[in-house]
């Protein structure tokens, strides 16, 4: 495309960015990190999600809500990674990738678990692949709730532990 | 003595500034993506909060994945240390020769390989190779594009060459020195990992070139990597903004002139890193067998600037 | 000890190691003849040291005394400094060859003719070095060339590959001392003499010294295994014992290069002034094309090979860029270069033994050469990694190994030769400086491709994974790690020590432009300093910051073991998913595809119920070395053709026979008759 | 004017047309081809020009200002309303890579053979001459190695630039008259190559040359 062309939409478009929301209280029982404040690194793990979540984490990060505005980054390495953000069921045969997925992340690390499926297993509850919820399997830090659950319920789960 | 303390002000001035630099360039593509962006300072979060994160290590990788970050993080200050950025003195025993610059850059390069294929995984492996092959490739344009700078002044020591392009203005127009320099932003792009010849923002492993290297490292041992590719940036870019623009830098230790010579470094730097940012938006990722064509392109422009300060110049 | 004593030392001390390789027993025939033979290696070194500070010239006379007294001239040994130099190298590589031999020669190399035909091989390469006339120049030569032979033909009987490496090396080397015999007598005819000095007196000129430049030029070439008169290179190093191909690789290939320098410079300099181009092209030619089929190849030993002709192509490269720059009266800047020629003969001699040494460890260990089926060895082989790792620095020219120091003077050189001079240095420079820039690169990949895939990484195959431990309680394999070690130790020594040693190796030239700095660095006058300790000290000025930081850090979060690679989550990650050398190499591949010419294959095999699906598919690609193929290929087939019309010549039919004495007889009575 | 000026007035013309001319071999979109006719029809009118001032030569000046108009007006408009900015299809039969190269070795080589025929005179003028020639082989270089008629056509105007060049630099300039037919001439040829083109792409898609030799329809 025409670099100029390009550079009118860009000038056109200008900032589309929502507004951010006041940023979510502390809790005071369950205390963040205190390392993690002000970056965080997300790797997200797919243990069997019908994609519903993902199109909502793609949102959450996307030009709209930016959650990077608060911190947040998308990475391509657990190594690399202090948030895993499961999404799905936990099938049969993602049971072990998402131990190790577990294992591979450094600590100080958080758990969060991503929509209905993750939480309880929602809708697949005792289909003949499901091995279980998240919780099952690694303990949980943070659960975002919904099926799908709005992208802005991901971006506050983020920044309670951003803290931005 | 003198030049010493220089270099001294230099490295600490870069090194402190590199990660404004990087969020510098961050913020600049998010505003022109109609994001708002994590902020300037971000990636000096990231520094901080990956010295506080636990390293690890997998069974079975060799001791290339403790030593290759450091060896790279040493070898980019070195590189810092010795290009002329705020200054240009140099230390008498060390001159910033411009082959010896750019083995030493080599040394980083061949510490990430190796970090690559250490861990036995398919992706380092792959990362290594197309790293070394880009490699292996720029050299050609570095060392025809340093000739040519060189052949006016009759040395290849940058401090030199940037002091003479800076007495006479003439010098800087020449077409030669103009291509030269042109082929010395294409391997600058190539050597630090930006596009159109990578794509630092990617999270596709078939895609990857830099990031598929350091899959495997995490906490201090990444922390390391991300600072050291960053100043090689900070050095190489910082280079040729004063190539391009040989004004403002120390050459003696009058507070007054060592502070002139740091704002104009910090806003050379800062500016050139924001126009390639932006310069960025408008690009794509090149297929990686493409990139050799824009090599061969860059080299094409380097040769004629020789050719051209030898016959036409 | 002085030059002619060395001499007689070497000389004496081969007889004793050609006796004890015959009386020693099986047992303790190695320790006893590979401890003579070093013994040669040492001596070869005190004899060059000698030759390149004494003055004046050491001379020694050997009388040939044949029954029936033909005339023939005596045979006269007085090394140069130049060749000093050279006896040095070949001495060292010799020492330290041998030492490694002690430990690793078994079988056919540890036989009574391994043995013996191993220090007569050390002998002919130091009379060489060392000759004074044309005469012994050959004699070395020729005995240099038939024992390498016998080396290489050890295995003969357990690798049926290396018979027609052997041949290979056989017929090219006997070529070249064809070409070189014929042009020594068109010279000595011309000159009226053999010995050099009065070859060099005699300024020959006109199509006499054209041709015999040519023919030397060639002869030389071939032994230095320079593009395209390699092809014997890569056959012959993989298949010779490893102590042997570090000595053909280090030393005897070295001997080419002398030639040429001897050659171009001293006998017949007139001549060979407008063929600088041509030395320029054979030399920066060699360079890249050795390199990348370097960088392509798998086989560890053929890599190493072909690494061989690369650097020899820089050193030859370095000369023809000193002979264009004389050539233009830049006569300062030439001498750079020739130094920086024989800094790189020096540097590569040292590197090169190692990593060839290197190389037989692993194939002792293994049994395996081929890099895609190693990996993982640094944990079992330590000192061979470190050894190894450190070569491959040296061979990759990264600061501060000998390599570097050499690749720079050479680039300095280039660079400071105006090219404003004259249109062909205007062109000829940069064209070279790309070149060269390539090779450079490449090299790197290359040497980061055999360290990485053969040290690094996981066991590629069972082999790999079980290798044979690096000490045992072997007699003498304590004698291999130390060998490496020395070598390695040379390679970072001669990396440190480049002022010294440039300096030395100049004032061999009579040049007085380079000087050692204030550190012990190099600095070449009114060019530029190049000072390893400086640099070794600013590069710890900066690591001292980061280790504190590093410390500090390391106190607060320790680093935690896993138990696998990060591979996606899964845990069936098998060995077969690495990238091994090939398919690292293939980018290469890719992008020089013209220049290499690979031979594809993908054959996919559908299933039987349904065509869409496949069944499995295979891929092979094959490179082959594109200069054998087009031009050895087609003259070998005519070869073959042109003696098969030879045969019918002569079918054994006792009439033909007579027939053809007959025709002979007429032809003599013609032409005696004839007034 | 002084000399100074002049002189790196010409030596940068002649970098831009040498720069230009490369650049045409690595380019594949035709619109781009014709931006770089016209920034290399501009730099030749420069070197005119300047060439002009120094010889105090007004008949020069108007044959720059024909130059102009012709070089960097009506044949990248004629040519322009051909190519109609979209890409030429994949044309080049060796790489791009190969082709760069490939001028570079044809400009070394123009150095090498014109060096002799510059003799001794080092002017700014003298010295311009082989980067005339390598305009002229470079031109040949892509009407060998493009297939499409656009591509070719460029090719064609290139070589015409360096011809003109050469002619300019080495004697006084041509007279205004041979200069103008010249000029004119070419711009005929573009014209009918145009329309040829034009009937190319309407009888068979393509605009390849190639699909001359066959006829598929």
């Amino acid at each position: 495309m025409n670099p100029f062309h390009l550079l009118k939409l860009i000038t056109r478009a200008g900032r589309f960015a929502e507004p951010a929301p006041p940023a979510p209280a502390a809790d005071a029982e369950h205390p963040m990190p205190q390392s993690l404040r002000g970056s965080v690194q997300v790797r997200h793990v797919d243990t069997g999600s019908c994609n519903g979540c993902e199109i909502e984490i793609g949102a959450a990060f996307g030009g709209v809500y930016d959650v990077e505005r608060y911190g947040a980054r998308l990475v391509a390495s657990p190594r690399h990674a202090d948030v895993l953000a499961v999404t799905g069921v936990v099938t049969h045969n993602m049971v072990e990738p998402l131990l190790r997925t577990v294992e591979a992340t450094p600590r100080p690390r958080l758990v969060i678990a991503i929509g209905d499926c993750a939480h309880d297993c929602g809708l697949f509850a005792g289909a003949y692949g499901v091995a279980g919820s998240v919780s099952d399997f690694v303990d949980v830090d943070l659960e975002v709730p919904g099926c799908p659950p709005r992208p802005e319920a991901i971006v506050e789960a983020l920044r309670r532990v951003t803290g931005r | 003595m003198i030049a010493t303390l220089l270099v001294i002000v230099q490295v600490v001035v870069a090194t402190a500034i590199t990660p404004l630099l990087l969020g510098v360039m961050r913020q600049v593509r998010a505003r022109m993506e109609g994001r708002v962006g994590p902020g300037v300072l971000q990636p000096y979060r990231d520094v901080r909060k990956l010295l506080a994160k636990e390293p690890l290590r997998a069974d079975g990788s060799s001791g290339v994945l403790i030593a290759a970050p450091l060896v790279l993080l040493v070898s980019s200050l070195m590189v810092v240390a010795l290009v002329p950025l705020v200054t240009t003195a140099n230390i008498p025993a060390v001159p910033n020769d411009l082959f010896v610059v750019v083995s030493i850059l080599l040394i980083g390069t061949v510490a990430l390989a190796l970090l690559g294929l250490d861990a036995g995984t398919a992706f380092g492996g792959m990362g290594s190779s197309r790293h070394m092959m880009i490699a292996a490739l720029v050299e050609p344009t570095v060392l025809m594009s340093v000739y040519a700078l060189s052949i006016p002044v009759g040395s290849s020591t940058l401090s030199k060459i940037v002091v003479a392009r800076g007495a006479d203005v003439t010098r800087v127009v020449t077409p030669a020195g103009l291509l030269a320099v042109v082929a010395l932003v294409v391997v600058v792009l190539a050597e630090t990992g930006r596009l159109p010849v990578d794509n630092p923002s990617t999270h596709l492993e078939l895609t990857m070139i830099h990031e598929s290297m350091i899959l495997e490292s995490g906490g201090r041992d990444l922390a390391w990597l991300e600072v050291g590719s960053w100043l090689r940036l900070t050095a190489l870019l910082g280079l040729v903004v004063n190539l391009a623009l040989p004004w403002g830098l120390a050459d003696s230790a009058q507070p007054l002139a060592v502070l002139v010579a740091v704002v104009a470094f910090i806003v050379k730097l800062l500016v050139a890193g924001a126009l390639v940012a932006a310069a960025e938006v408008f690009m794509a990722k090149v297929r990686l067998f493409k990139v050799p064509e824009l090599l061969a392109g860059s080299f094409v422009l380097a040769f004629l600037a020789v050719t051209a300060s030898y016959l036409a110049g | 000890m002085t030059a002619v004593g060395g001499l007689v030392t070497v000389m004496t001390l081969t007889g004793l190691a050609v006796v004890l390789a015959f009386v020693v027993p099986q047992r303790y025939r190695s320790l006893a003849s590979g401890g003579a033979s070093m013994g040669i290696g040492i001596a070869g070194i005190f004899t060059g040291i000698a030759a390149m500070t004494s003055v004046p010239k050491a001379v020694l006379v050997i009388p040939i005394a044949i029954p029936g007294g033909l005339g023939l001239d005596p045979l006269l040994l007085s090394p140069t400094p130049l060749g000093g130099v050279f006896c040095v190298v070949v001495g060292a590589v010799g020492a330290v060859a041998a030492l490694y031999g002690i430990g690793y020669a078994h079988g056919p190399a540890a036989s009574r003719s391994g043995w013996s035909a191993f220090a007569v091989f050390l002998l002919g390469m130091l009379i060489v070095a060392a000759a004074g006339d044309v005469v012994s120049f050959l004699l070395g030569w020729e005995t240099m060339a038939i024992a390498s032979t016998v080396l290489l033909l050890a295995d003969h009987a357990v690798r049926p590959a290396v018979r027609p490496a052997a041949v290979w090396y056989a017929v090219m080397t006997h070529l070249s001392f064809l070409s070189l015999a014929t042009g020594f007598a068109l010279v000595a005819s011309t000159a009226h003499s053999t010995t050099f000095t009065q070859i060099a007196a005699a300024h020959i000129t006109g199509p006499t010294g054209i041709a015999a430049f040519l023919l030397l030029l060639v002869g030389f070439a071939t032994k230095a295994g320079l593009v395209p008169l390699h092809v014997w290179l890569p056959r012959a190093h993989p298949e010779a014992p490893s102590h042997v191909s570090a000595l053909m690789s280090a030393a005897m290939v070295k001997l080419g290069v002398y030639g040429i320098i001897l050659l171009t410079g001293t006998w017949l300099p007139d001549v060979s002034r407008p063929f600088a181009i041509l030395v320029l092209a054979l030399g920066v030619l060699s360079g890249a094309y050795g390199i990348l089929q370097a960088s392509i190849t798998s086989d560890l030993k053929r890599l190493l090979a072909y690494s061989t002709t690369e650097n020899v192509g820089l050193a030859v490269t370095a000369v023809g860029v000193g002979m264009l720059l004389s050539n233009a009266g830049q006569d300062a800047v030439a001498a750079i270069a020739l130094v920086a020629a024989l800094l790189l003969v020096v540097s590569h001699a040292a590197f090169k033994t190692v990593l060839f040494l290197g190389a037989g460890t692993i194939l002792h260990a293994t049994g395996e050469r081929d890099l895609d089926r190693l990996g993982g060895l640094v944990r079992s082989h330590p000192v061979t990694a470190w050894t190894f790792g450190i070569a491959a620095m040296g061979a990759a020219a990264l600061p501060v190994t000998s390599g570097f120091g050499a690749e720079w003077t050479l680039l300095q050189a280039l660079v400071h030769g105006d090219g404003r001079a004259n249109i062909t240095l205007a062109l000829a420079l940069p064209v070279t400086l790309g070149l060269m820039a390539l090779t450079i690169g490449l090299g790197l990949l290359t040497f980061v491709k055999a360290f990485g895939t053969a040290f690094l990484a996981r066991p590629r195959s069972a082999a790999a994974a079980t290798p044979a431990p690096e000490f045992t309680s072997m007699p003498g394999s304590a004698a291999m790690g130390v060998a490496q070690a020395i070598g390695a130790l040379a390679v970072i020594g001669l990396g440190l020590a480049v002022g010294p040693v440039a300096t030395g190796l100049s004032s061999v030239l009579g040049y007085t432009g380079i000087v050692t700095s204030e550190l012990g660095g190099l600095r070449l006058v009114t060019i530029g300093v190049l000072d390893p300790y400086a640099l070794g000290l600013l590069a710890l000025g900066l690591a001292l910051p980061v280790a504190l930081l590093v410390l500090v850090v390391r106190r607060r979060v320790p680093r935690r073991v896993t138990d696998l690679a990060w591979g996606c989550g899964g845990a069936r990650t098998s060995p077969r998913m690495e990238y091994t050398a090939t398919s690292y190499a293939e980018p290469l591949v890719r992008v020089f595809g013209e220049a290499l010419r690979p031979t594809r294959s993908l054959e996919v095999s559908h299933l039987a119920e349904d065509h869409v699906l496949e069944n499995r598919v295979a891929f092979a690609q094959q490179v082959t070395d594109i200069v054998e193929d087009r031009w050895y290929a087609p003259a070998v087939g005519w070869l073959r053709f042109a003696g098969d019309q030879a045969r019918r010549v002569q079918n054994g039919s006792i009439h033909r026979y007579l027939g053809f004495s007959f025709a002979a007889l007429v032809v003599v009575l013609i032409v005696v008759t004839l007034p | 004017m002084n000399a100074s000026l002049t002189s790196s007035l010409v030596t940068t013309a002649v970098g831009v047309l040498l720069l230009t001319a490369v650049l045409q071999t690595w380019r594949r979109s035709a619109a781009g081809s014709v931006r770089l006719l016209v920034i290399q029809g501009l730099a030749l009118a420069t070197l005119v020009a300047a060439l002009g001032a120094s010889r105090g030569d007004v008949q020069l000046l108007v044959v720059a200002g024909v130059v102009a108009l012709v070089k960097a007006g009506l044949l990248p408009w004629a040519l322009g309303r051909t190519a109609t900015g979209r890409l030429v299809e994949r044309d080049s039969a060796v790489r791009p890579a190969i082709g760069l190269l490939g001028a570079t070795v044809l400009t070394m080589f123009a150095y090498a053979v014109s060096d002799p025929l510059r003799g001794g005179d080092q002017s700014a003028a003298a010295r311009a001459i082989p980067a005339g020639m390598a305009l002229v082989l470079i031109g040949f270089w892509i009407l060998l190695t493009r297939h499409s008629a656009v591509s070719q056509l460029v090719g064609f105007v290139v070589l015409d630039n360096g011809i003109a060049m050469v002619a300019f630099l080495t004697s006084d300039g041509l007279p205004l008259t041979v200069e103008l037919g010249a000029t004119l001439d070419v711009l005929l040829v573009v014209v009918i190559l145009r329309t040829l083109t034009t009937r190319m792409r309407n009888t068979h898609g393509s605009t390849s040359v190639d699909d001359l030799t066959e006829l598929r329809d």
